[in-house]
């Protein structure tokens, strides 16, 4: 491998990994302003580094630091097989952040003429890794409930367990009915299957050809992060907090991070296969390289009006009610934060003008649609991961019969159903 | 037949678009992001108490917040030491010690009288078992802090300090 | 690389297998079979068996450890109720002296039957679809009664496990 | 050190006599159980070393359909395991000898 290649490949696995580890922090963080903005409340607003709290976002960074430091504290009952106890942890996180690793961000780049995959593991088992991955995870969840030596903790891992292997069918029977239509299990080539159009004018996104499975593979995923409406496996009404009752600090915070990267990981997996993944839609990654000059005329002018309304919003936002008497610094804040946001725009700007005028076939207009894409995909992450968010805050749990009733049920049958139907369809159009 | 007593709950919504639920959850989902965006929009409007800055302003005098006790007009302590409220008391956390008094009136009086608010429910009950109203909740303190466990034990002269917080002492009457 | 990754699969794969011979604590035996099916379906990576490593993730894992610690835990044997092996020591080493031949039998057989390298692959083995090609090809017979077979598993099982009526539900 | 077959042929057969050693020596019904899928994962690797050397994809394609053979062998030993155990409470495997004639003991 040349030079440029090993340090493409080596900023891919950065980027995955900040991708993975970074969004962490984030999505604690936006679950609870979510649920706090959901319920008409503001949710945790104050903690700061020099007067800046980014919105609460630095909140977040406190937990980590205080998980991290906290006391290492086991129950007396656990005095043998202690370091499978604090093994089970690692495994779900271990493989939570590897079933990550997979995902494509952007379209492959040849640099001095190797293809290189913009993905952590440059294989081509995509959905599949996915799957056998996942599975090892419930691994994890079952040992951690079962050494516990707690009974809510071993109902907590039983019902996680159960539910999961049911889930597991759906998901695999509905991901089969995707397989056919695309023709591969790889997730880049799903994702140039989507550049396509269907009906003349639709992109041909999984979940417009295929809503069905796209129903139930994104009710199976939710199931598969243990999130509500399916997080019967740590009811808190019922179980304590399940399966990781009985742990603490860094132990803890392993299985709270497997359950935000997996959250990540599904949403990931959503967006690839039924949201186009990392294309805009209608713009293929060759219309891209083609017309880049054009697309980034588009982007000089849509940027400072979008920065510019993002200013205007955080001018009115990012302070406290008149009635109270400081506003903590939050004035000086937006101050700082509009002016580094005014100066990245005019970078940003510059470049693309630069960019701009390139050959539509040189290095740095290929590097430069690859950044739009991976920007392209970390937006369409957010917004899923902002819709799981929203729909925990939403619907109330279901029983735990009403679980397994909605997997064997209706799940199942119906993802049958898909793959009859759609092998049928395939059949007869390649014939 | 020997059935056990069943009773069933008959269900109602049975028509199909009720067993979708994908109608019912984009409808649940449609009221929590449109709370989400107008919240967004305007942040100042939520309505919360931005709490150390701003002071609650709905605590009437029926709240219950810190103890305290009362005193007679000559200014001492109301209380006979009687054991009611420490015997009425579910979480246990009021701690007396009885003394004669001294000063020509034939009663008893606390030597001690400490509630340990780490453990105190803050129910009541004390105040409503008290005979002689020597104990009322009526300061309207209702954040209690403190940097040891020892500055949550409220001891005698602790409670006789508090003040009503609402209008004139009555107790004193 | 290979060499290291090889070394250490093998040691959690002996490892494991060790764990499952020895161990009296379901905790420790069911963690000695992850690992043994976890190493087996690293080494099968190694071997160029693309597809055989996702196949022994995904059933082997998967399913296979899963349920059977599902089952382990919800039998939940107490220490008492676990069978004293008396005997467990010296059935070790006789078995031992029994097996130890025979597995160097078969060990010498199996290098004699065989070249002592390698050779140079052509592309795609291994892959999903070179698999598919061949397993729908020539083998769609074994393939088919394999399915049969699953089948047969399930409704054996099913009525394996059933509880015997004690009682009739209509009265 | 590069990797022969001979390195894969050793894990494999070591597993196959550990199984073997495990299902002699031991009397857990589950332990026997885990020995035997130690056994038939430890010829499953030869057969995909096989299939390597040779090289031909008809020997992974038997390895594919061991591992579909072991899910199914798994189905039902466990199966068996929880219907014993409920009969008996034990998982001690000289619970179950009513077949046996012990004559010579």
């Amino acid at each position: 491998m040349s030079t440029p290649a090993i340090l493409v490949t080596l900023a891919v696995i950065v980027l995955a990994a900040l991708l993975a580890l970074l969004m962490i922090p984030v999505l604690v963080w936006l679950e609870r302003r979510v649920c706090g903005l959901i319920q008409d409340r503001l949710g945790p607003n104050r903690t700061n580094v020099f007067g800046f709290r980014l919105g609460g976002v630095v909140q977040s960074f406190a937990d980590v630091l205080k998980l991290v430091f906290k006391e290492e504290y086991y129950p007396g009952h656990i005095s043998r097989g202690r370091w499978l106890f604090i093994i089970a942890p690692m495994i779900t996180f271990a493989s939570a952040l590897l079933a990550f690793m997979v995902i494509p961000f952007a379209d492959d780049v040849v640099v001095y003429g190797e293809k290189l995959r913009i993905q952590a593991l440059p294989i081509d088992y995509g959905i599949l890794w996915y799957l056998a991955i996942g599975s090892v995870g419930i691994m994890g969840m079952i040992l951690g409930g079962w050494l516990s030596h707690n009974k809510y903790s071993l109902l907590g891992a039983l019902r996680g367990a159960s539910q999961l292997v049911s889930y597991e069918l759906a998901l695999g029977l509905g991901v089969v009915s995707m397989i056919l239509t695309y023709g591969t299990i790889d997730f880049n080539a799903m994702v140039h299957w989507q550049s396509d159009m269907v009906l003349g004018f639709l992109p041909a996104w999984g979940a417009l050809v295929q809503p069905l499975a796209a129903v139930i593979v994104i009710v199976a995923l939710f199931v598969e992060t243990n999130r509500a409406p399916f997080s019967v496996a740590e009811g808190e009404s019922e179980i304590v907090a399940g399966y990781f009752t009985e742990y603490s600090a860094m132990k803890f915070a392993m299985y709270f991070m497997g359950e935000y990267i997996a959250m990540n990981t599904a949403s990931a997996v959503i967006i690839t296969m039924f949201f186009g993944g990392y294309q805009l839609p209608w713009i293929s990654t060759e219309t891209l390289r083609e017309h880049f000059g054009a697309i980034a005329w588009v982007l000089i002018v849509v940027l400072p009006v979008a920065v510019a309304l993002f200013i205007r919003w955080m001018k009115r936002n990012n302070t406290v009610r008149p009635t109270v008497a400081t506003d903590g610094g939050r004035n000086f804040e937006t101050k700082i934060l509009s002016r580094v946001l005014i100066a990245m725009t005019v970078v940003i700007e510059l470049i693309l003008l630069i960019l701009s005028f390139l050959p539509a076939d040189s290095v740095g207009t290929s590097f430069a649609v690859t950044l739009l894409q991976i920007a392209v995909f970390v937006a369409k992450l957010m917004v899923f991961n902002i819709f799981f968010i929203v729909v925990r805050w939403t619907l109330p749990r279901f029983r735990y019969d009403q679980v397994q009733t909605l997997g064997w049920r209706y799940l199942l049958p119906l993802s049958l159903l898909n793959i009859f139907v759609t092998a049928i369809i395939v059949v007869g159009v390649a014939s | 037949m020997n059935r056990p007593k069943i009773k069933t709950v008959p269900r109602y919504n049975k028509e199909t678009k009720e067993r979708l639920y994908l109608p019912a959850i984009f409808a649940g989902l449609k009221i929590t992001a449109k709370h989400l965006f107008t919240n967004l929009s305007d942040i100042n409007a939520v309505e919360t108490l931005e709490y150390p800055e701003e002071q609650p302003t709905d605590i009437t005098p029926r709240y219950r917040g810190l103890h305290r006790l009362t005193k007679r007009e000559d200014g001492s302590v109301r209380c006979v030491a009687c054991f009611m409220c420490a015997t009425n008391c579910p979480a246990q956390c009021i701690h007396i010690v009885a003394t004669e008094r001294n000063d020509g009136i034939d009663e008893k009086m606390p030597a001690v009288f400490t509630i340990d608010t780490l453990e105190c429910v803050f129910c009541g009950y004390c105040v409503e078992a008290c005979p002689c109203d020597a104990i009322r909740m009526d300061t309207g303190i209702f954040s209690v802090t403190g940097k040891r466990r020892e500055d949550f034990l409220l001891d005698r002269d602790r409670l006789l300090s508090h003040h009503n917080a609402f209008g004139e002492d009555t107790s004193d009457a | 690389m290979l060499e290291t990754l090889f070394a250490l699969l093998s040691f959690f794969l002996l490892a494991g297998s060790v764990t499952i011979l020895l161990a009296r604590d379901p905790a420790l035996y069911t963690t000695g079979f992850l690992a043994v099916m976890l190493a087996v379906a690293g080494l099968f990576g190694l071997l160029d068996q693309s597809f055989l490593f996702l196949a022994q993730v995904m059933v082997g894992v998967g399913a296979v450890v899963v349920l059977t610690t599902i089952v382990i835990l919800t039998i939940n044997l107490k220490e008492k109720e676990l069978p004293k092996e008396p005997t467990r020591g010296p059935w070790l080493v006789l078995g031992a002296l029994v097996i130890a031949p025979f597995g160097w039998m078969l060990y010498r057989g199996l290098v004699a039957a065989t070249p002592d390298h390698f050779p140079v692959l052509k592309e795609g083995f291994g892959t999903v679809q070179a698999m598919g090609s061949v397993l729908f090809r020539d083998w769609v017979l074994p393939f088919e009664i394999l399915s049969l077979l699953l089948l047969a598993a399930m409704l054996g099982a099913i009525i394996i496990g059933k509880k015997e009526q004690s009682y009739d539900l209509e009265s | 050190m590069t990797l022969s077959p001979e390195n894969f042929f050793a894990l494999g057969v070591l597993m196959l006599c550990l199984g073997a050693l495990g299902v002699v020596a031991r009397r857990n019904l589950f332990v026997l159980y885990l020995s035997i899928e130690v056994m038939l994962n430890g010829v499953n690797l030869i057969l995909a070393t096989f299939a390597r050397v040779r090289p031909d994809m008809g020997g992974s394609v038997i390895a594919l359909l061991m591992i579909g053979v072991i899910a199914a062998e798994a189905a039902l030993f466990l199966a068996m395991i929880v219907q014993l155990y409920r009969r008996r409470r034990s998982v001690d495997s000289d619970a179950y000898d009513r077949l046996a004639q012990r004559n010579w003991s």
